[in-house]
């Protein structure tokens, strides 16, 4: 084709993230020279930087003072003294909290190297907050069982991500900002390559590269109500399924107890930590029926079904009834100002609220996915139940699953899984290059399918005269993914979501964009976006619906116990030859001597 | 540049002094000014080497600010270099003279 | 961005170093004239001294009180860590500069209207 | 138990321009719906999604921390997603957004950032560590921690950049989100090229090419201070050796 544009390189990764930065970073140091690096949004702007609470890793800095209980202050552990915590009880928090689906091998792998990754972290730059005999402070966190989470301050994420991208544009990493990863070339299980719209001037390129790696971030857009960025669409996680490719455990989305109400951004944990309450409309404290002992301060999901449940039942506030108060006014504005200035800036712009007068509304948030690429410790994805690896692609962060969340992630476990497992893959891409991969042929015809996409989309003398609203479409799915496969699932309301899909899916085939230019088209990708959501929410439904049990994020009340019979194993999903969803199942890693399952009590 | 900026700032501190001398002793109070009524002060030599330094401050600082108000447009920017020998040419020329003034002042003999 | 004190002041304190720049040319070559006798000094002041003129110089004045207030005050933003004041900062500057130009200007302005 | 407020209807213009099509910018007219707690940002996702597809404008976290959608709001550079709509409209409920001062204009509200990108590498803003790195981390004191408190949030939105006068004139000045950044690394214990950094910062494109606008200050949506970091890199750059040897000294103690 003439009007081709082919770029190579030895490695293409898509996504600037943490992952992203830290495969790219990890190869260049492992010796590969040609790596390109391709982000829809400016590096900077990867969701990573949203990350506020810390990452984790048991370096044991800091204690509990003696005798002061589960919420007293902390101190630094003096040289000498006996360490509190380790890998092994990091290891051991982390199967916990993934309700004993995260797979074992790879969870030991992260937590052993939490603490060296942390270091080089801080090595490069970050400014991490300190103990007073300067070592890197640590805070507590929900379901680690000791102060773990190395922070700085209440923008950890941020920090994190503006050091990475620092060194790795030190070390002559290429880097394609705003440039828009389109699909994914996969043949006979070799990966070839990408097909990437440089947004800025709306021209197609075909990107052959040795290994490709998927850092693309969560999907938790397909909600309605959700703390992730806009980016967050899911791309890599669709692309790579449309590619034929197998998703695993995409039922698991995690929802944080505290978004702000109708917009769902994060309203820190801190506010709880302090001493917030949560209350219904009739202005009782509600989770004295739910967790009478650990009330406000009850794990993130229970918490999140409680205030569910009072909202289903007729107690919820706002217009719509949708939210739940959390009261910080007893706290005193002094208190306020000094722990909490941040949360108390938000829910002014963002709630119209004042916290230190009045109690802000919130609502349950859909906030990590848990689900996504499977992929094996080394960041290779797998295309089975057996493990057979895609040749030549690669993924971690949270487009990948991999699996150290199982069926829920704890807190400061995701920086932590990007980054080490972002690296691993890097040094796994440099290794597999090196050993003498070579371009795959491909087939150029992929960059022609996706240019009649894109004009499909655009073009405006529709089939039967019907035309859609991409953005109509995206909005009725969150609608729907938030009602019928949100904190609360049952077959009634899967089935229901399943359907409402496919009738979006559906109209989605009319569906036209407004915008027909080809400069920074935002509306396109809008529309691009959309139709990521509805393949992947499809998943989602079909997945959970086949889940007939309760198990970390995802709760079913029609099966509200956990049963390790039938469903400790991951849901594999692949796209089969009708574009459905075929099911299939994948055992979970356990070290049946070490960890065996056992109930999750808090 | 470290230097203009420097140069700019020590100059502007010593102006403060002269520039504060100078209305003071000259223009204060308002009045007819000749000849005679500057020749009363410039008769002492302190007061020649003060309005020297004077002058030579004040053309450093106001010739190294037009230079910087000069620079700071993008498109002059990249003859800074031929800008700045030009006014340097213009702050000796004026500086000899303006001190060739400043010595002129003297009692007829 | 165009209405704040900062942007202000800039363009102010620009102008008026670039006109005091100006002024001072002048003012060189002006009193050269020394250089060609009392006679050449007193006839090319005579031109400087009536009321326009004198007028002007209240202008030149007002330039340099303010020109130098304003760079008064960038020294104490330079030497202390005072950017949280800026806004009075400019606001000292300018009502000292325009107190200093109105008893400076007022006895010249009598002075040049012969009413002194 | 706060009464529920009512929605008021508000007009906004937003600047459009596609230099493929329009000769020149121009303002189109839109009349958005102003519930309780609309930012701005939602306002432009309301237009885009329900009135016009083609506005185009960046945006990513919606929570202040991504960076990606500082735009010109009456004249006045902010962030869209922390700015409720409200507090920007003038009293006949009208509000003019425009994109980022002084940049060349992509599309709409979106700006071409290439040379604020540049001089943000120009500063080389990676930390240079010193060479016996140990097997942990670095010891810095909460103290030291604490000064760099004042740089480390900086989000890279460019809304001090974009208010600054001397970038407007002059596309070279390194401009006050890079000397943020460079006086951040210069004042990091870890970092050992303080010298270096300084002599950087102090060239003709430099912290004196800063004139004390303060207009960087105003407009950063994070609180922070670019000019005090450029007068304390002014300062410094007068003593670098002195500096550096300082920092040779303090790097033992790492
Ligand atoms: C509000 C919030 C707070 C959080 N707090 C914490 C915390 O305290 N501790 C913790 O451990 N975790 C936290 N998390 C989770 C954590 O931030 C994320 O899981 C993690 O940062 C994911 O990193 P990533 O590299 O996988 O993806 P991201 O950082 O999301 O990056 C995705 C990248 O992929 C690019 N991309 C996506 N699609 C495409 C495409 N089609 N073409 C090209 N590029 C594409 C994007 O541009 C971006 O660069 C939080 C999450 C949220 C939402
Ligand atoms: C009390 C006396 C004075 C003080 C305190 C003073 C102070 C300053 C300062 C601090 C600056 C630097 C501005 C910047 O960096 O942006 C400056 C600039 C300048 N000064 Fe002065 N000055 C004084 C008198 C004068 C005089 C008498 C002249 C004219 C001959 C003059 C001409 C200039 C010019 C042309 C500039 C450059 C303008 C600019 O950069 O904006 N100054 N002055
Ligand atoms: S200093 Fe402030 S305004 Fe400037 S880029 Fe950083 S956050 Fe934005
Ligand atoms: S606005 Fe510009 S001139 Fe200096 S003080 Fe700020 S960088
Ligand atoms: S959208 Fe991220 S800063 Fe506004």
């Amino acid at each position: 084709m003439a009007d081709l544009n082919v770029i190579t390189h030895d490695i293409l990764i898509v996504g600037a993230g943490l992952a992203g930065t830290w495969a790219a970073m990890s190869a260049g140091e492992n010796g590969v020279k040609d790596i390109g690096v391709l982000s829809k949004v400016h590096p900077l702007r990867s969701h990573s930087s949203a990350a506020q609470g810390g990452i984790a890793a048991a370096l044991n800095n800091v204690r509990p003072v003696e005798g002061t209980g589960p919420r007293g202050p902390l101190e630094q552990i003096p040289p000498g003294d006996d360490p509190i915590d380790s890998p092994d009880l990091h290891m051991f928090d982390t199967i916990k909290g993934s309700d004993w689906l995260g797979d074992q091998g790879a969870i030991e792998i992260m937590v052993n190297e939490a603490p060296e990754i942390v270091y080089q972290y801080e090595r490069m730059g970050c400014v991490f907050s300190r103990t007073p005999d300067g070592r890197i402070a640590q805070r507590r966190f929900g379901g680690h069982s000791v102060p773990r989470a190395n922070y700085a301050a209440d923008y950890t994420g941020h920090v994190l991500l503006h050091t990475i991208h620092e060194q790795a544009v030190r070390n002559g990493v290429k880097f394609y900002a705003e440039w828009y990863c389109l699909d994914l070339l996969v043949e006979d299980n070799v990966c070839r390559g990408v097909v990437a719209l440089d947004i800025t001037t709306g021209e197609l390129y075909l990107i052959r590269a040795k290994a490709v790696f998927f850092g693309t971030g969560g999907y938790g857009r397909a909600w309605k109500i959700t703390s992730n960025a806009t980016a967050n669409t899911g791309d890599g996680v669709a692309i790579a399924y449309n590619a034929g490719v197998p998703l695993m455990d995409m039922e698991f989305v995690q929802f944080h107890p505290t978004g702000v109400y109708g917009k769902g951004i994060l309203m820190s944990e801190a506010c709880r930590g302090e001493g917030g309450y949560l209350r219904n409309v009739n202005g009782d404290r509600f989770m004295e029926n739910y967790a009478p002992d650990k009330m406000e301060l009850a794990p993130r999901d229970l918490v999140s079904r409680s205030e569910q449940t009072e909202i289903e039942q007729g107690r919820g506030v706002g217009a719509d009834g949708e939210g739940i108060y959390l009261d910080m006014t007893h706290l005193g504005a002094e208190k306020i100002m000094e722990r909490l200035p941040q949360v108390r800036e938000l829910a002014l712009n963002f709630a119209g609220v004042d916290i230190i007068d009045a109690p802000a509304p919130i609502q349950p948030t859909a906030h990590y996915s848990m689900g996504g690429i499977p992929v094996n410790a080394n960041g290779q994805v797998i295309s089975d139940a057996e493990g057979t690896p895609v040749v030549g692609f690669y993924a971690a962060g949270e487009c990948a699953c991999i699996s150290v969340h199982g069926a829920n992630r704890l807190g400061t476990n995701s920086l932590l899984g990007a980054s080490v497992f972002g690296r691993r893959s890097g040094k796994a891409m440099a290794a597999f290059v090196l050993s003498g991969a070579a371009l795959q042929p491909v087939d150029e015809g992929a960059v022609k399918k996706n240019r009649q996409c894109i004009s499909t989309l655009m073009d405006d003398s529709s089939i039967n005269g019907k035309k859609e609203s991409p953005a109509a479409i995206a909005e009725e799915l969150k609608t729907a993914m938030t009602r019928y496969a949100g904190v609360f699932r049952d077959e009634e309301r899967l089935t229901l979501a399943c359907e409402k899909v496919q009738e979006l899916t559906d109209r989605f085939k009319n569906a036209r964009i407004m915008d027909k230019s080809r400069r920074f088209n935002t509306d396109l990708l809008g529309a691009i976006e959309t139709e990521h959501l509805l393949t992947f929410s499809k998943v989602i439904v079909n997945s959970g619906l086949a889940r007939t049990e309760s198990r970390g994020a995802h709760y079913r009340t029609d099966y509200p116990k956990r049963d390790d019979e039938d469903w400790l194993k991951h849901t594999m999903a692949h796209k089969d030859s009708n574009g459905e969803p075929e099911l299939s199942y994948k055992d979970v890693d356990i070290d049946w001597d070490r960890y065996p399952p056992q109930e999750r009590k808090y | 540049m470290t230097r203009f900026f420097q140069v700019q700032r020590y100059t502007a501190i010593l102006l403060v002094v002269f520039m504060a001398l100078h209305m003071i002793v000259v223009h204060y109070p308002p009045g007819h000014i000749d000849f005679g009524r500057v020749i009363e002060r410039l008769e002492n030599p302190v007061w020649k080497a003060i309005d020297i330094a004077f002058l030579l401050t004040v053309l450093v600082h106001g010739l190294s600010g037009a230079w910087v108000v000069l620079v700071d447009i993008g498109k002059v920017n990249p003859f800074r270099k031929v800008l700045a020998v030009l006014i340097a040419i213009v702050g000796v020329a004026a500086f000899i003279y303006g001190t060739m003034t400043i010595i002129a002042f003297q009692l007829p003999t | 961005m165009f209405k704040t004190t900062g942007f202000i002041s800039f363009v102010l304190r620009r102008f008026t170093g670039v006109v005091l720049v100006l002024y001072l040319l002048t003012h060189i070559w002006v009193l050269g004239a020394a250089n060609q006798g009392v006679e050449a000094f007193n006839r090319r002041m005579e031109l400087f001294q009536s009321p326009v003129t004198i007028t002007l110089e209240v202008l030149l004045l007002a330039a340099v009180v303010y020109h130098g207030f304003d760079g008064i005050r960038l020294l104490i933003v330079h030497y202390f860590n005072v950017t949280d004041q800026r806004k009075s900062l400019f606001y000292a500057a300018f009502a000292t500069a325009a107190l200093l130009t109105i008893v400076g200007g007022v006895p010249m302005l009598l002075f040049a209207f012969g009413i002194g | 138990m706060t009464a529920q407020e009512q929605t008021i209807q508000a007009r906004v213009h937003i600047q459009r321009y596609n230099p493929d099509v329009d000769r020149k910018p121009y303002l189109q007219t839109f009349d958005v719906p102003v519930p309780q707690g609309m930012t701005i940002l939602d306002a432009l996702a309301y237009i885009k999604a329900e009135i016009d597809g083609s506005v185009t404008f960046r945006r990513s976290c919606r929570h202040a921390i991504c960076g990606s959608c500082a735009v010109n709001v009456n004249g006045k550079n902010m962030l869209a997603c922390n700015t409720p709509l409200r507090t920007v409209l003038t009293k006949k409920n009208e509000v003019t957004i425009r994109p980022l001062s002084f940049q060349p204009i992509i599309k709409d509200l979106v700006v071409d950032r290439s040379a604020f990108w540049e001089q943000y590498l120009k500063v080389k803003p990676w930390l240079i560590p010193p060479e016996n790195s140990g097997p942990k981390e670095y010891r810095v004191t909460p103290e030291e921690v604490k000064a760099l408190n004042r740089a480390e949030t900086c989000i890279m939105c460019g809304a001090c950049y974009a208010s600054c006068q001397v970038v407007a004139m002059n596309r070279q000045y390194i401009g006050p989100h890079a000397l943020l950044k460079a006086f951040l690394r210069v004042l990091d214990p870890r970092d050992s090229a303080p010298a270096e950094r300084l002599e950087l910062v102090s060239g003709t494109d430099g912290v004196f090419r800063c004139h004390t606008i303060f207009n960087c200050i105003d407009a950063c949506p994070k609180n922070l201070n670019p000019t005090e970091a450029i007068e304390t890199l002014r300062k410094l750059t007068q003593r670098r050796l002195a500096f550096e040897k300082e920092r040779e000294e303090r790097q033992k103690t790492l």
